[in-house]
């Protein structure tokens, strides 16, 4: 069906079409119209689901936690503040191995309170043990939200799914966006190791140092194996529904010497900065990160590459140059963005312009 | 005792201290209870007497959680399991810092949205767990290892903020009247909704007395009036077991305080203001009975 | 299926023989004893089963079961080393 | 691409009128977005809404900051906001007026959408609803086809008096 | 005056000797002998501190903030659980720029309950905005504890600071450790914006778009400037003490042809390694990384590189070993030690027999 | 009014929405408080209507925490205060989220350990900051955003939950009665250890009525029963101004509901519910200011 | 010093001149005014002087004073555009 | 590198025992660290500590795998731990016990611990104090000089019976 929808309405739509059986979830600016819609549909009954209306978010992800432990389908979503409060509960759903999934608005922390769009609440939970994805428009944040639920529920994955779009530029943007009939392109949900009253265990006991890090090995190995089965859930949606998409989107790449890596709506914005620098000769290209957990194999050739990180981890760095950088490049790293920072396509073909090869760059900052 | 059913669904033995409550207060929690049951436990005691991984002593499934998030995981458990259509217990059992300090967030959130499950709190009074810190449940006067003096600050009372929310059914309990504590865990458990059982637990290295003398610290808390065992269904207070003669003639709680090393030292004059506690609180108890209040 | 994650299972001696931290054993004067019950009633380890036998690969030694026991049946009584 | 900034006052409906533009513009097969810019103001403060519609799908998130047409829902906005600030060369004005207005030479269109609500009795607490006469509006200007906007503001208000009060915006235009 | 003391113990004896005004912690095993040890302290009156006994380390790291957000010192410790428990807090105190030092145990995060060593419980607070240092014996910690409050105040810097000791490892054992006449080496906190009636202001107010960017970028320059701040201090504390310090300790690096980096008292065991391979013939040398924030500038030249990470981040590998590829290198990543898995000299000397350059290993984890 | 100070700590003008009575009581604390406070607030409209950085209409310090932190920030604070011998206030404002829900876990806390502050709770009655949804303070059968039919679980009743920490002075207020709340501040700033301001404060988006209606809303408020205007001084219970007069004869509650859109729809069974609670519930205060209790 | 954090310092208008949000003004009436200083007691953003100048700069519109004149004293007037 | 692993039952005060020992070494100008091994184990379960003693400082954190000597506290934990597991070719094993035990061939040294406590009166809860008469036993082991031992003993205790039970350990302990 066609629509007009913001980002949160997607979000909202694709877990109505997604079924869950529990959503819990608190509000919290940009990501309100999430709760408040998904809150609707329960009432309305056009889902069937039960919506709690939890007291804080350390409580929303703890009551997805006990919901997926009984082998059902969960769903939250939050935001900054929300995300780093539910932290420790973070950490546990990927330790229990439980596929919930949620959607976060990325938002600045504070303080001073800033509501608008920076992703580096959810790169700080990098890691944490969910797998992570940036979307970058309403379509694909209804489309990763469904994909979401089946690459976290895979028997050879079973680990917790974000998915990330841009407060505000994105949750409230309002765009076209189809939705699909699912049929079974969601199974229904089997968490192997849910509570068994018949089979009776102690579900995270104390584990002693000759075994703890072998359970965090399987997560390393789920990570691992999660690439393949996102490639062919992606593969498989595209089959079905006619939407490709890949963990990294490659625009205007092959030719190109210098690459704009970003994430988000930033990502789309560079694309349209690549054809104003194609229009003044520079061979630019753009390449949107969408999955940074597992983090995607990634290879520009000999192209310089410009990485916007809208994030920073204070006294290292971008967080997605410093990615690029373990893999081998020595990207011109501009910091842009910030705490909703305009940035345009222009300032974009700007950052290309003067880039320096290795060097640093904080949009905005007079040196 | 023909009525409870032989049934342990704590194999031996869990590795709790020899002359643990709270181990005793499990044994009849989980026979109340019976096998379609889910344990969910936060970060206590509990958490690790039943065993290290591969091991566990405990027989019925037990969804060890976080500090801070018993009641919401349980919120989360109650109601994916009543979708689906079962009727599994959900029960969490907490220690005291659990539920009156950093578990009190979830634990009242879940009581305001009505969660149907059950909430039992067994009080040592202490973070007994991490070696015997204050807690807010830690009487006025107790020695712990962050109140060498002891503690400045009254115990908080648990009863009134749950008792606060309303529930259908919460009750008092002590693992020195394990049959009292078995019916009260089938009354809650019967009951659709929240329900909230709070057990004073004797812990022997927490409160420093000999093991051997656990259940005679329980009762000399209830023979006291330290502790009162009663039960609240639909908010109507009944006085139950050996309260009912404490209510009329409680011994001094004298009797009570200098049996344990934690109250060593501890000065006539908070003593008395104990006592004087004491008896405010079963008058008032004593008036609600009598339908006064 | 690879261990997900650490799931126990219920097994007796989860923590070993916890007889081995007895310093007292409980001895039943079976003579004095009435068949009240109160002693199994409080074992915290349930230790004590119908027939009175006590359970000594774990029982723990605490002496609640002959603080308890109304009778004195019961005496604790120090293990030889 | 075409790039429409709207001014309006929080309240005043200017998030659902952006909505209900790029509604009858993907109506029209073409692709639109609309996004609101929220500071953290609460009603009565001066907010602004950005719509774009292009052939192609649209890949731009950030600000407009050249429209090709500014929409004027409040005229009182403008003794506090620049509401010309960075408009086209050759750019219009539509504003919501009786009367017409000088705006440093570009071309301005003007409709008395107040009027029109008022007329209708389309007041909700206390206020008139503007929205829906201004996609009127925007027919008028060949911005989205008539049948596209009546089927966009049906989309989001059950009540027939918002299409009436789009038609007779769609009359009343004045350039 | 030499003592016998545990890393707890030490951790809490230079607290006493940094005087602060305030401290608030929250009990939590391997480091709860900390918060006892104050709590003796200051009922023994050997210490003049508040100790706040709060309900939750999201309050004990609120009450510190409250507490420096006048100006006075202050002090808490927590240790996995608690520390993600309290995320939100960390990115708090040092957005807010409060020079608050808190101690971390280090220890692995659940489920499975584990309460042994591992850093990722730090390590993944690395972007909060908190220095963090790593120590490797009892003596450091205490050192480091009172050189972090210098740190930590200096107005430079004003950003807080984690000193991280491994769990029970260095929590636990006991060596000998020597206190210090402190003078003036530690001169009163002053927090040039701390709270004054006669002024007021608005603190952590909304931060427009416009404006956030620049308050983040500030705490980078801070991170930048505390590298002068960290090596002044250390020189300072050695004159007057005679105890040296670096940001890397290096042993027998000089003419090393393979080199060991590892944390804490891995970064110890490793220099046992060192002379276990010399003596074999193989000329190891190793690095201990004390800072992990700001990240030290670091460079070994042609020597092959084994890093041992006591951390993992699910889908990007290593935390260390990131930061190290990041600078360039292709250092053989092992991954040791999750959960208090043990680790000794000769399995660090094992390592770096079957080195591969750019490989990665999880010890004990069979393929 | 001749009692109440001139000056004002609030400069024209917050972005509170028109006819906002948090604003209004804000006003009246401040000046009881005059300039030596610190006033510490999380996340909530008062976070954000000070105005947006670098200008801020309050003329007294703030300090704006994350959502979960206040009464321990608040503790924090004044230990430190207390410590180097500064009798600033500190004074907690914060919404009924940040209070009932989110926030209590640091609320109870701060109160069991005598933290001395003042900690000041505006009732909403909903999550406005984000956009009213449902908080735990949201009254049975209140639409909101999240519960769109009328929230179906009852008021968490903060106020029994404060007083079971048996604080030294709490009471409750209205926005309508600015000069009560004005001396009630005044009280609680007077006594040291933890002290409690529960104010009722009607928000015209939040709750569905015209703006010119906020002190009409809160009277009724009070009239009807539906709030009860009271001080607790070491646990004595005073009835203070307008709520005298509604104990003995309060309106009828549909009153004060139908005038709020929030409660548009409302069946008549939930209001007799309604009307019965408040019966019952001015009837336990009505006995215990007459000492039956 | 640098700017190390936000702190935003008190000014008159840190809202902006809230006045023009107002759709109705209020007037007042002083000849049926009896000077109760109800209207500037309950206006919630202070904007009434004890002379009873409305500051039109800021008053928002709210219709409080109005509402709450026991004299009826206040109208409000709907805003020319 | 003299290194020491040390088998008790968790609340015999093994980690004390560990502690006074490393203590006396440092004052007799050594290196030492000593380290309990913690599991969750509560009171009464069999737990073991490590004592290093060196001259340079240690930097060895890792449990002792090849003991030099093997202190048993508590000889009924050998019913459950092979306490000579990875014992140096030559190491000694110093026991607990009234009389010689065999191990395996290694050298044995053995004393009464229990009886000194008891007949001393050094009890506490029940429990006979075996750790400070054991450091006595060291020192007889020429591992601490003798006035170390007693200052490490006195910095740990109060009571003056303590260091009575160690002289008395030092003249009981038999090889
Ligand atoms: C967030 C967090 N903080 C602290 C801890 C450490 N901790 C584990 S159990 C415990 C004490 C528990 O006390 P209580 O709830 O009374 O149970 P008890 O140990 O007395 O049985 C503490 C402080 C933790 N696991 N998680
Ligand atoms: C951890 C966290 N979760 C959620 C939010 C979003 N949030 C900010 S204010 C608010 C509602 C506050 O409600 P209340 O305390 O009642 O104050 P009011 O807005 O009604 O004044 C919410 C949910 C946040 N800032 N931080
Ligand atoms: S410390 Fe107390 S509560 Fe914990 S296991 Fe031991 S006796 Fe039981
Ligand atoms: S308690 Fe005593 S009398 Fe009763 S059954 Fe046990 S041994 Fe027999
Ligand atoms: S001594 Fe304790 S553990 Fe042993 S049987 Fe008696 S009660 Fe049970
Ligand atoms: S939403 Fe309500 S509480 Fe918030 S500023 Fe507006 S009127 Fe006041
Ligand atoms: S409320 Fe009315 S009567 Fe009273 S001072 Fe104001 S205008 Fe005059
Ligand atoms: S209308 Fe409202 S804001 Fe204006 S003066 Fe009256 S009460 Fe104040
Ligand atoms: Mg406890
Ligand atoms: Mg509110």
């Amino acid at each position: 069906m066609l629509m007009v929808a913001t980002g949160n309405k997607a979000v909202a739509t694709a877990v109505k079409d997604a079924r869950p059986v529990v959503v819990a979830a608190y509000p919290i600016t940009p990501q309100t119209e999430i709760v408040e819609q998904i809150a609707n549909f329960v009432e309305s009954g056009e889902m069937e689901a039960r919506y709690i209306p939890v007291e804080s978010e350390h409580s929303s992800m703890a009551a997805c936690i006990g919901a997926a432990a009984t082998g059902v389908r969960a769903f939250t979503a939050t935001s900054s503040h929300g995300l780093v409060y539910m932290c420790e509960m973070l950490h546990w759903a990927a330790g229990a191995r439980l596929p919930i999934v949620m959607a976060n608005a990325n938002r600045a922390l504070g303080p001073g309170w800033n509501i608008w769009a920076e992703h580096s609440d959810s790169l700080s939970m990098r890691d944490t043990g969910w797998l992570q994805v940036y979307v970058g428009s309403v379509q694909e944040a209804y489309d990763a939200t469904l994909m979401a639920f089946r690459i976290a529920e895979h028997d050879d994955v079973l680990l917790p799914v974000m998915v990330n779009l841009d407060g505000f530029t994105l949750t409230h943007i309002m765009q076209q966006m189809e939705t699909v009939e699912l049929g079974d392109f969601l199974p229904p949900c089997t968490v192997p190791h849910a509570i068994d009253t018949a089979n009776p265990g102690g579900y995270g006991t104390l584990t002693p140092p000759t075994e703890h890090f072998k359970f965090r090995w399987d997560i390393e190995r789920a990570m691992r194996d999660s690439v393949g089965v996102i490639r062919e859930t992606e593969a498989e949606f595209a089959r079905r529904f006619g939407r490709q998409y890949a963990p990294v989107e490659e625009y205007r790449c092959e030719d190109a010497d210098v690459v704009i890596v970003a994430m988000g709506t930033l990502g789309k914005e560079a694309e349209v900065a690549a054809d104003v620098l194609r229009n003044e000769g520079i061979r630019a290209g753009s390449a949107r990160i969408r999955w940074f957990r597992p983090f995607p194999a990634i290879d520009f050739g000999d192209a310089d590459v410009v990485v916007i990180d809208r994030d920073y981890s204070f006294g290292s760095g971008g967080i997605l140059a410093h990615e690029l950088k373990a893999a081998g490049m020595a990207p011109y790293s501009v910091i842009a963005g910030i705490g909703g920072q305009e940035v345009t396509y222009d300032d974009i073909a700007g950052f290309v312009r003067n880039r320096i090869p290795g060097g640093e760059y904080w949009f905005g900052v007079s040196d | 005792m023909a009525e409870i059913p032989k049934e342990e669904y704590i194999l031996r033995c869990t590795s709790a201290c020899a002359g643990c409550s709270s181990s005793l207060v499990l044994r009849y929690i989980l026979k109340a209870a019976g096998p379609d049951s889910v344990l969910v436990v936060p970060a206590c005691c509990t958490s690790v007497i039943q065993g290290i991984y591969p091991n566990t002593a405990m027989n019925i499934p037990v969804y060890n959680v976080a500090f801070a998030s018993a009641a919401a995981v349980a919120s989360g458990m109650s109601a994916a399991f009543r979708s689906v259509g079962k009727k599994t217990n959900v029960i969490c059992y907490a220690g005291d810092g659990g539920t009156v300090d950093i578990g009190i967030q979830a634990l009242s959130g879940a009581l305001e949205r009505g969660t149907d499950f059950l909430y039992i709190c067994y009080d040592n009074e202490a973070y007994s767990n991490t070696g015997m810190q204050r807690s807010g449940s830690t009487p006025l006067g107790a020695k712990t290892t962050t109140t060498p003096e002891g503690k400045r600050d009254a115990k908080k009372d648990l009863d009134r903020i749950v008792q606060a929310h309303n529930l259908p059914y919460m009750a008092t309990a002590c693992s020195a009247y394990p049959l009292d504590l078995y019916k009260k865990v089938q009354k809650a458990l019967a009951i659709r909704g929240p329900t909230f059982i709070h057990i004073l637990a004797p812990c022997p290295p927490g409160w420093r007395y000999p093991s051997e003398a656990t259940i005679e610290m329980g009762k000399l808390a209830v023979k006291t009036g330290m502790w009162v065992l009663y039960e609240r269904e639909y908010g109507k207070l009944s006085v139950t077991g050996a309260s009912k003669g404490a209510l009329a003639k409680p011994l001094p709680v004298g009797e009570y305080l200098t049996r344990q090393g934690r109250f060593k030292g501890i000065d006539a004059a908070t003593i008395d203001y104990v006592q004087q506690s004491v008896r405010d609180n079963l008058a008032r108890i004593a008036r609600e009975v009598e339908g006064v209040c | 299926m690879s261990a997900k994650l650490a799931i126990s299972r219920p097994v007796k001696g989860a923590s070993g023989k916890t007889g081995s931290w007895r310093t007292f054993r409980p001895v039943v004067n079976r003579e004095a004893c009435n068949a009240c019950g109160l002693c199994a009633q409080y074992c915290p380890d349930g230790c004590i089963d119908e027939e009175l036998e006590i359970d000594l690969n774990f029982c723990k030694g605490c002496g609640i079961c002959a603080n308890e026991c109304p009778k004195k049946a019961i005496e604790m009584v120090r293990e030889e080393d | 691409m075409y790039e429409i900034r709207l001014h309006s006052r929080g309240g005043q409906g200017g998030v659902t009128a952006a909505k209900m533009i790029a509604h009858a513009a993907i109506l029209d097969g073409k692709y639109a977005t609309a996004s609101p810019f929220y500071g953290a103001e609460r009603r009565g403060a001066a907010v602004v809404s950005f719509i774009r519609i292009d052939d192609a799908p649209i890949r731009i998130y950030s600000q407009i900051r050249n429209p090709d047409l500014v929409i004027v829902l409040d005229a009182s906005v403008m003794e506090t906001v620049d509401v010309l600030q960075g408009i086209k060369p050759g750019g219009t004005v539509l504003i919501n007026s009786p009367h017409p207005v000088d705006m440093q030479g570009h071309a301005v269109s003007y409709v008395d959408l107040t009027a029109i609500a008022l007329s209708l009795g389309l007041v909700i607490a206390g206020s008139p609803i503007l929205n829906t006469p201004l996609v009127g509006a925007m027919a008028k200007l060949g911005l989205v086809s008539v049948e596209s906007a009546r089927l966009a503001i049906r989309e989001a208000f059950g009540d027939e008096r918002n299409v009436q009060a789009a038609e007779k915006a769609y009359e009343e235009l004045k350039a």
